[in-house]
C-alpha cells in the first residue's frame, strides 16, 4: 500500500483500538477489573516506553524499573513536601525520569550489544538500592505515604459558573479512564516517531550501527534521544501508578519488574507497538487468570515463556523487523542447508 | 500488518473471557477474605497463617451456622508479600460482595497498602501479624491489630536489656524491610534514651548469605549483645557466621526470629543464649492454646509462629458476625469494633480508638539446650 | 599483630572466598557466553539446583550409609550433585535453547528468564520453601592466627576453585573438545565447515558450565549451612557481574572477576557500609563496562568494516 | 582549487603501518580511481577519509574553505558531503528499498524530534519530499519496482546498486565507491559504469576502488596507485598502464 495513505490513519488506528475499550468500566464496576484494568494500562504504558529502546533501536535496558521508580518517587515527594498537584506533578515526573534516563543514557550507550543489557541492569539495581536505603527523603523500605491522588475541577452551575474540586478514590475506574487516555497519547506519538525520520534512523541503527553512522545519522545523539523518550514515559507511567497506590515502596520495582516489561515487549513482537500493548494485557492478565492454582502462577508463567519463544518468536502479532529477520533467516538456512 | 495466526490470539480471549464471568453463584455461605504471603520465599509464614485460619473456620462450622443457615468459608489470596499484588488482591476481596471482613495481610508494607482500599470499601479489616506502628496512624476507623505494635516490641526489648541484663554497649543489624527496619529502629531510639550506647547500626539485603566482613567489623567494636530486627533465615546465618568469627556476645531479636526452625538452622549449640521478644504469650506455655498446638500439629505439623494468631483473629471475625447476625459488612465492622475481652487462644483482646490491641504483652524468651524458654512477661509501660 | 592489619586479613579471607564461589559460578556464564554469546540468566538457578542435589545426597547418605570419614561424603556429594546438575544443564539446553539456534538473541535471553522463573518455583514445589539447613559434613575445624581465623571448608573451597579453574584451562587448550568450543566461539559458521558439530559442542559446553555451578552450589550450602531456593538470583547475578568484569569469554578472566568482586564487596561491607554493598558492586561493573568493555582479560574484538 | 586535499595521511596499527604519507587530491566533477594489489591499504584510506579510522598524521581538507575533515565524526564528514559504500556491502537489509535510501537523507533535513511527535507541518513536508526524491533514487539506479520490497530479498547486484542510491540520497559533493562491480557480470558492470558517469554529470566528484581494469581504466580521469600504504604512482591511465614501478607492484618482486 502508498507509504503516504498510512500515515494519515495513525489517529484513526489508534481510535479504533483504544475507544472500544473506553466502554469497559461503564459495563462492568467490578473493582478487581477495573483495578487490573488500570494496572494493565501501566504496564501497557511501560511497554510501549521499552519498545522504543528495545524494539526500535535494538538496545537491551534491563534496568527499565528504575526510571518508572524515579516517576513515582518525583510526584510522591513533589505531593508530600509542596503538594503539588497530580496534573502539573504528571510532565515534572517524565522530565525528572527523561532527565536520569539521559543521565544513564550517556554512558550506556557507548556500550555494545549485550554489555549495554548489564549496564543498564546494574544502574537499575544501584537506583532500586539506594531508594531503599536513602531513609530520610525516601523513607527506606517503609516508602512513602499519603500521596495525593488526582483531582479534577468539576464545573457546578448551582449558583453560578463555578468550579468544585473531585477527587480520585479508591475506586479505580477514574484511573482506568486516566491510564487509557496516556496510553492513547502515548501510542499515537509513538506511531508518529515510527514513521518520523528518527523512528527510521533508530531502526537503521539496529540493523547496522556503523553503516548508520555513515549515512549522516549522529548514532549517539539519536540513541540518548531515545533513552529520553523511553524514560520520560516510564516517568509518567511512575507517577499514575503512586497516584492510584498512594504508597510506593522500594520492593515494588525491583529486577523482576523489568524483565517482566521486556517479556512484554519481546512476546508482543519486538517493534511492534500494538505487540507491546497486546504483551502488557497477557502478562499483566495472566498471573490474575493462573490465580487459581496459586503455588504454581510464577511456575506456569515460565513455562509460558519457554513455549512462547519456541513456537512463536515473532511474537503473538510479529514486529515486522523480527518477522522480516526470521524470514529472511529461514530463507537463507533454506539456501545454505539445501 | 502482516496476518497473524489466530489460534493463539482465540485461546487469549477464551482465558479472558472465563475469568471475566466467573460469576458469582448466589449461596448462603458467609466468606471471610485473607490475603498473605502464599508464593514466593515467605510462602511458609502465609501458609502457616492460613491453615491457622482453615482450622478455625472448620471449628466454627462444627459449632453451627453463623446465621440463619449460612456456614462459614475462607477466600484466601496471595499478595506475594509485594504491595502491588497487595491491592489487586484488596479490589478481588472487596469485589466479591459475600466477603463480610478481612484478615490480612502479613507483611506491614502490603498492610498498608490495602488499609485504604478496605476503609473505602468500608470492611472490617483484621491483621493478625503487621506489627508497624504507622498503619494505624492513618485513622482509619476499619483497621484492627490483633499484634502488638513494633513501638510496643522494641521498647519493651530495650528495657529488658538495659535493666534486666544491665548491658550498656550493643549493636543493631536490620533487614532493611519495613518490619525488621521498623523494630530496629525502635529498639534503638529507646536503648539509647534510656543512657546506652548504640556503636552501630548496619542494614543487610533480605535473601544474602555472607555476613563475614560484616561481622568483623562489628566484632571489632565489641558489642556486649547485638541486637536484630528481621526473620529468622538471615538470623540463623548471623549467629553461626559470628560465632565462627569468634564474636561470642548473645543475639536479641523480635517475633520475626521467634520460631523452631531459627535453633534447627543456627544449630542448638551456637543458637544457646539467644533471646527474643514474642508477642503475646507463646501457644504452648498458655493452657487454652495447648489443646490447639496439638490438634494443628497432629494435622498439619509443625506449628508456624502466627498459626495461632491466625486462628484467633478468624475466631474474633467469626464472633463479630454472629453477633452481627448477616453479613453486612458496616454491621459486622460494628461489632468487631464493640469487642469486649475477646478469649483467644493467645489470652484475652480489646482493641483501643486507633485499632490497635490493648495492653497487648510482650514475653521475653531465651534459647536453652535447644529450645525457646519463656523468661517472663514484661508490660509494656502506657505510652 | 596490630588490630587493624588483622582485621585487615580477616576482611581479605572474608572477601576471597566469597569471591571464589562467585568466580565457580562465573566460570559457567563465560563459557557459555564465550561460545554461543547467550547471557544464561538460569545459570544461576542451576547453581541453587546444585546446593539442593547436595542436600538431597546428604539425607541419601544418611539413610544409607552409615558414618562415613567425611571426605568420602564430600566426594560422593560432588559425584551426586554435578551428574544431577549436567544432566539438568544437557536438558535446558536441549528442550529450551536448542530450538532457538538460529532465532535473535532476545528471544534466547527471554527463553533463559523463563527457564530461571521455572526452576526457582520448581525447587520450591519440591522441597517447600521453608529454609533448609544443611548438616555439617566438612568438620569445623579453625586455624587462627591471634584474631584471624581460616576455617577448613574456606581451605576446600579454594582448593577446588582453583584445582578447576586449571583443569578447565587445561581443558580448553589442550583436549579437542576443547579446542572445538573455542573454535566455535570464533567463528561459527567456519567452526561448523571444519567438521565441528556444533550442537555436541554446545551441549558439552553447558554440561561442564552446569557441572561447575553446582560445584560452586555444594560448597555454597556446606559454607553456609542453609539452601532457600531464592539464593540462584542473587548469587548468579554477582556471578554474571564478575564474568564481565573479568571479560566475558575469557576463563581466567571470570576467576579474576569473581575474586576482585569478592573482594571488593567484602571491603567496601566491612570498612565502608554493608548496606550499600551491592551498590560498590554495580558500580564497579559499570565503570569497567564503560572504560574497557573487553573486561580486564577479555579480548577487544573490533567491528569488520 | 580542488575539492579535496589530503596531505601526508598515515596511520598505522601497531607497528604495522596501513598508509604511510598518503597524499592525494580529487577535483570538482572528476573521476579518481584508486587502485593497488590486495592490503594495499584502500579500503584504510577510506574508512580514514569517512571517519572511522583516527588519522595519525596529516590532514584531509575538502572544499574551498579547506574544511578539515580527518578527526570529525563519520555523521558529521557525510554532512560535509562525503557519502561512501563499502566493501562488503552493508545495506540495512531487514529494511525496505525506500526506507534504505531515506536515510540517507538524516543529514539533509531539519525536522527534530518535536516535529515528528507534532507532525508539524515542516516534517510532513520533508516527510513528501525525502519519499519522492528516494523514488527518483531507485528510478536513477534502475530499482523503481522494487520500491516497497524488503532489501535483504533483492540479487546481489540491485543491493550494490541501492547502496549507491542511498549514498546519492544525501547529494553529496565526494562520492566513495568501494568496489561497487565486485561479484558482477561483464553486463552488469557495463551497466554500472554508465551510471557512475551520469552520476559525474550531477557535478558529483568520485573515488573508486575497482580491481577491474577493464572498468577502472576508461572510466577514471586519473589514477592513484597505492602499495603497501604508499602513493607509487598517479596520473592519466594510460601513463600508469605502462609505468615500470605499477607493473612490478602487481606483478610482485619477480
Amino acid at each position: 500500500m502508498e507509504r503516504i495513505s498510512l500515515k494519515k490513519s495513525n489517529l484513526f488506528k489508534v481510535a479504533t483500538v483504544f475507544l472500544p475499550l473506553a466502554l469497559i468500566p461503564l459495563f462492568d464496576h467490578n473493582p478487581y477489573h477495573l483495578d487490573l484494568f488500570t494496572t494493565v494500562g501501566i504496564y501497557a504504558l511501560l511497554a510501549m516506553g521499552l519498545n522504543v529502546v528495545v524494539g526500535f533501536a535494538g538496545l537491551l535496558n534491563l534496568g527499565y524499573a528504575a526510571f518508572f521508580a524515579i516517576g513515582a518517587y518525583t510526584y510522591a515527594l513533589l505531593s508530600l513536601h509542596w503538594h503539588c498537584p497530580f496534573w502539573l506533578g504528571l510532565p515534572i515526573a517524565g522530565l525528572v525520569s527523561m532527565f536520569f534516563g539521559f543521565l544513564i543514557g550517556m554512558p550506556s550507550i557507548r556500550v555494545r550489544g549485550d554489555y549495554l543489557a548489564i549496564t543498564t541492569l546494574g544502574f537499575g539495581e544501584i537506583v532500586r538500592i539506594a531508594f531503599n536505603n536513602l531513609d530520610a527523603w525516601t523513607g527506606g523500605p517503609n516508602g512513602l505515604l499519603g500521596i495525593a491522588r488526582p483531582k479534577l475541577w468539576v464545573p457546578s452551575f448551582e449558583g453560578g459558573l463555578h468550579f468544585e474540586t473531585w477527587s480520585f478514590s479508591v475506586n479505580p475506574a477514574p484511573y482506568g479512564y486516566l491510564v487509557l487516555g496516556l496510553v492513547a497519547g502515548t501510542a499515537c506519538l509513538l506511531l508518529r516517531l515510527s514513521d518520523s525520520k528518527f523512528g527510521r534512523a533508530l531502526v537503521a541503527i539496529r540493523e547496522d550501527e556503523l553503516a548508520a553512522s555513515c549515512m549522516g545519522i549522529p548514532t549517539l545523539k539519536v540513541k540518548l534521544y531515545a533513552f529520553g523518550v523511553s524514560s520520560f514515559i516510564a516517568g509518567i507511567a511512575g507517577c499514575v501508578f503512586a497516584a492510584k497506590q498512594t504508597i510506593i515502596t522500594p520492593d515494588s520495582f525491583d529486577f523482576v519488574l523489568s524483565v517482566l516489561i521486556l517479556a512484554m515487549v519481546v512476546l508482543g513482537g519486538l517493534g511492534n507497538l500494538w505487540g507491546a500493548v497486546l504483551g502488557a494485557a497477557v502478562l499483566g492478565t495472566l498471573p490474575e487468570l493462573l490465580r487459581e492454582f496459586a503455588d504454581y502462577r510464577m511456575l506456569v508463567f515460565g513455562l509460558i515463556m519457554i513455549l512462547m519463544m519456541i513456537f512463536r518468536p515473532q511474537g503473538i502479532l510479529g514486529g515486522q523487523l523480527i518477522q522480516r529477520e526470521l524470514d529472511v533467516r529461514h530463507k537463507e538456512s533454506a539456501d545454505g542447508a539445501s | 500488518m502482516r496476518t497473524f495466526k489466530p489460534r493463539s490470539l482465540v485461546i487469549f480471549f477464551v482465558l479472558l473471557l472465563g475469568a471475566w464471568t466467573n460469576g458469582f453463584a448466589k449461596d448462603e455461605t458467609v466468606y471471610i477474605g485473607l490475603a498473605a504471603p502464599l508464593t514466593g520465599d515467605q510462602a511458609y509464614i502465609g501458609i502457616g497463617l492460613l491453615q491457622g485460619a482453615q482450622m478455625a473456620v472448620e471449628d466454627a462450622n462444627i459449632k453451627g451456622p453463623v446465621f440463619g443457615l449460612s456456614g462459614i468459608k475462607l477466600l484466601a489470596l496471595d499478595d506475594q508479600h509485594n504491595p502491588t499484588q497487595a491491592v489487586l488482591a484488596a479490589n478481588r476481596l472487596i469485589s466479591d460482595p459475600r466477603v463480610a471482613g478481612i484478615v490480612g495481610h502479613f507483611n506491614s508494607s502490603c498492610t498498608k497498602a490495602a488499609s485504604a482500599i478496605y476503609h473505602e470499601a468500608r470492611i472490617a479489616q483484621i491483621t493478625p501479624a503487621s506489627t508497624n506502628p504507622e498503619i494505624s496512624r492513618q485513622g482509619f476507623d476499619t483497621f484492627f491489630r490483633m499484634c502488638a505494635t513494633d513501638d510496643v516490641q522494641g521498647p519493651t526489648a530495650a528495657h529488658f536489656v538495659y535493666d534486666r541484663l544491665k548491658i550498656r554497649k550493643i549493636a543493631v543489624i536490620d533487614d532493611k524491610t519495613t518490619y525488621g527496619k521498623g523494630l530496629a529502629d525502635e529498639f534503638e531510639k529507646k536503648f539509647k534514651a534510656l543512657g546506652g550506647t548504640v556503636v552501630s547500626h548496619d542494614g543487610i539485603t533480605q535473601g544474602e548469605k555472607d555476613f563475614a566482613p560484616l561481622l568483623t567489623k562489628i566484632r571489632s567494636l565489641e558489642p556486649e549483645l547485638l541486637y536484630y530486627g528481621g526473620v529468622y533465615p538471615e538470623l540463623s546465618l548471623l549467629i553461626k557466621q559470628s560465632r565462627k568469627l569468634g564474636l561470642h556476645a548473645p543475639w536479641m531479636g523480635g517475633d520475626g526470629i521467634f520460631d523452631v526452625t531459627l535453633i534447627k538452622l543456627a544449630t542448638p549449640e551456637l543458637s544457646e543464649g539467644t533471646f527474643s521478644t514474642m508477642l503475646g504469650v507463646d501457644p504452648r506455655s498458655f493452657p487454652r492454646a495447648r489443646d490447639f498446638v496439638a490438634r494443628y500439629e497432629a494435622r498439619f505439623g509443625e506449628i508456624g509462629s502466627f498459626s495461632a494468631y491466625a486462628y484467633d483473629t478468624v475466631n474474633l471475625l467469626i464472633e463479630a458476625i454472629r453477633r452481627a447476625g448477616t453479613s453486612d459488612r458496616e454491621a459486622v465492622l460494628r461489632e468487631v469494633r464493640n469487642t469486649r475481652d475477646f478469649q483467644g487462644v493467645l489470652g484475652t483482646v480489646n482493641f483501643d480508638e486507633k485499632g490497635d490491641a490493648v495492653n497487648q504483652s510482650v514475653g521475653i524468651y531465651k534459647v536453652e539446650n535447644g529450645k525457646f524458654v519463656f523468661l517472663e512477661e514484661a508490660k509494656p509501660e502506657v505510652r | 599483630m596490630n588490630a587493624a592489619l588483622e582485621l585487615f586479613i580477616q576482611q581479605l579471607i572474608n572477601g576471597l572466598t566469597l569471591g571464589m564461589v562467585y568466580a565457580l559460578i562465573a566460570l559457567g556464564y563465560t563459557m557459555v557466553y564465550g561460545v554461543i554469546q547467550l547471557i544464561n540468566f538460569a545459570h544461576g538457578e542451576v547453581f541453587m539446583v546444585g546446593a539442593y542435589l547436595a542436600l538431597t545426597a546428604i539425607w541419601i547418605l544418611a539413610a544409607l550409609a552409615g558414618p562415613l570419614p567425611f571426605w568420602v561424603s564430600f566426594a560422593a556429594l560432588l559425584v551426586f550433585s554435578m551428574a544431577g546438575s549436567a544432566l539438568l544443564g544437557a536438558t535446558i539446553e536441549k528442550v529450551a535453547y536448542k530450538p532457538l539456534r538460529n532465532s535473535p538473541r532476545l528471544t534466547a535471553l527471554i527463553t533463559s528468564i523463563g527457564v530461571s522463573f521455572f526452576l526457582q518455583n520448581a525447587v520450591m514445589l519440591i522441597y517447600r520453601s521453608k529454609e533448609q539447613s544443611v548438616p555439617e559434613i566438612i568438620p569445623h575445624v579453625q586455624v587462627s592466627l591471634g584474631r584471624i581465623s581460616f576455617s577448613l571448608i574456606q581451605g576446600v573451597i579454594f582448593l577446588t576453585s582453583i584445582g578447576l579453574m586449571i583443569f578447565l584451562t587445561w581443558f580448553v587448550k589442550n583436549t579437542k573438545l576443547g579446542k572445538a568450543m573455542r573454535a566455535l566461539a570464533e567463528d561459527p559458521e567456519a567452526a561448523c565447515l571444519m567438521g565441528i558439530s556444533v550442537d555436541r559442542v554446545i551441549r558439552v559446553t553447558f554440561i561442564l558450565g552446569s557441572a561447575l555451578a553446582s560445584v560452586a552450589g555444594v560448597l555454597f550450602a556446606l559454607y553456609y549451612g542453609s539452601v532457600n531456593f531464592h539464593d540462584g538470583y542473587l548469587a548468579g547475578l554477582k556471578a554474571f557481574t564478575a564474568a564481565v568484569f573479568g571479560g566475558i569469554g575469557s576463563i581466567p578472566g571470570a576467576m579474576l572477576g569473581g575474586v576482585l568482586l569478592g573482594v571488593f564487596e567484602g571491603l567496601g561491607a566491612g570498612y565502608i557500609s554493608s548496606q550499600w554493598k551491592d551498590v560498590f558492586a554495580f558500580l564497579l561493573l559499570v565503570a569497567v563496562l564503560i572504560s574497557k568493555p573487553s573486561g580486564l582479560l577479555g579480548e577487544n574484538i573490533p567491528e569488520k568494516v | 582549487m580542488a575539492l579535496l586535499e589530503v596531505k601526508g595521511v598515515s596511520k598505522h596499527f601497531g607497528g604495522v603501518s596501513a598508509l604511510s604519507r598518503v597524499s592525494l587530491c580529487v577535483e570538482e566533477r572528476e573521476i579518481v580511481g584508486l587502485i593497488g594489489p590486495n592490503g594495499a591499504g584502500k579500503t584504510s584510506f577510506f574508512n580514514c577519509l569517512t571517519g572511522l579510522l583516527k588519522v595519525d598524521e596529516g590532514k584531509i581538507l575538502l572544499g574551498r574553505d579547506q574544511r578539515v575533515l580527518s578527526g570529525m565524526s563519520s555523521d558529521r564528514i557525510l554532512e560535509a558531503g562525503i557519502a561512501r559504500t563499502f566493501q562488503n556491502l552493508r545495506i540495512f537489509r531487514n529494511m525496505t528499498l525506500l526506507e534504505n535510501v531515506a536515510i540517507g537523507f538524516h543529514a539533509r533535513t531539519r525536522s527534530g524530534l518535536w516535529d515528528a511527535f507534532v507532525r508539524s507541518p515542516r516534517a510532513r513536508k520533508e516527510e513528501k519530499m525525502i519519499f519522492d526524491q528516494s523514488r527518483e533514487l531507485l528510478r536513477f539506479m534502475g530499482l523503481e519496482s522494487f520500491g516497497n520490497e524488503i532489501a535483504a530479498n533483492l540479487p546481489y547486484g540491485h543491493q550494490k546498486r541501492l547502496e549507491i542510491a542511498r549514498a546519492l540520497a544525501s547529494s553529496p559533493r565526494l562520492l566513495c565507491l568501494d568496489e561497487p562491480v565486485a561479484g558482477m557480470n561483464p553486463s552488469e558492470k557495463e551497466a554500472l559504469a554508465g551510471v557512475i558517469r551520469k552520476i559525474r554529470e550531477k557535478n558529483i566528484a568520485v573515488l573508486l576502488i575497482e580491481h577491474d581494469m577493464k572498468v577502472v581504466m576508461p572510466l577514471s580521469d586519473r589514477l592513484v596507485v597505492l602499495d603497501e600504504g604508499e602513493v607509487i604512482a598517479e596520473g592519466r591511465p594510460q601513463d600508469i598502464k605502462n609505468n615500470p614501478r605499477v607493473i612490478q607492484a602487481y606483478l610482485g618482486e619477480g
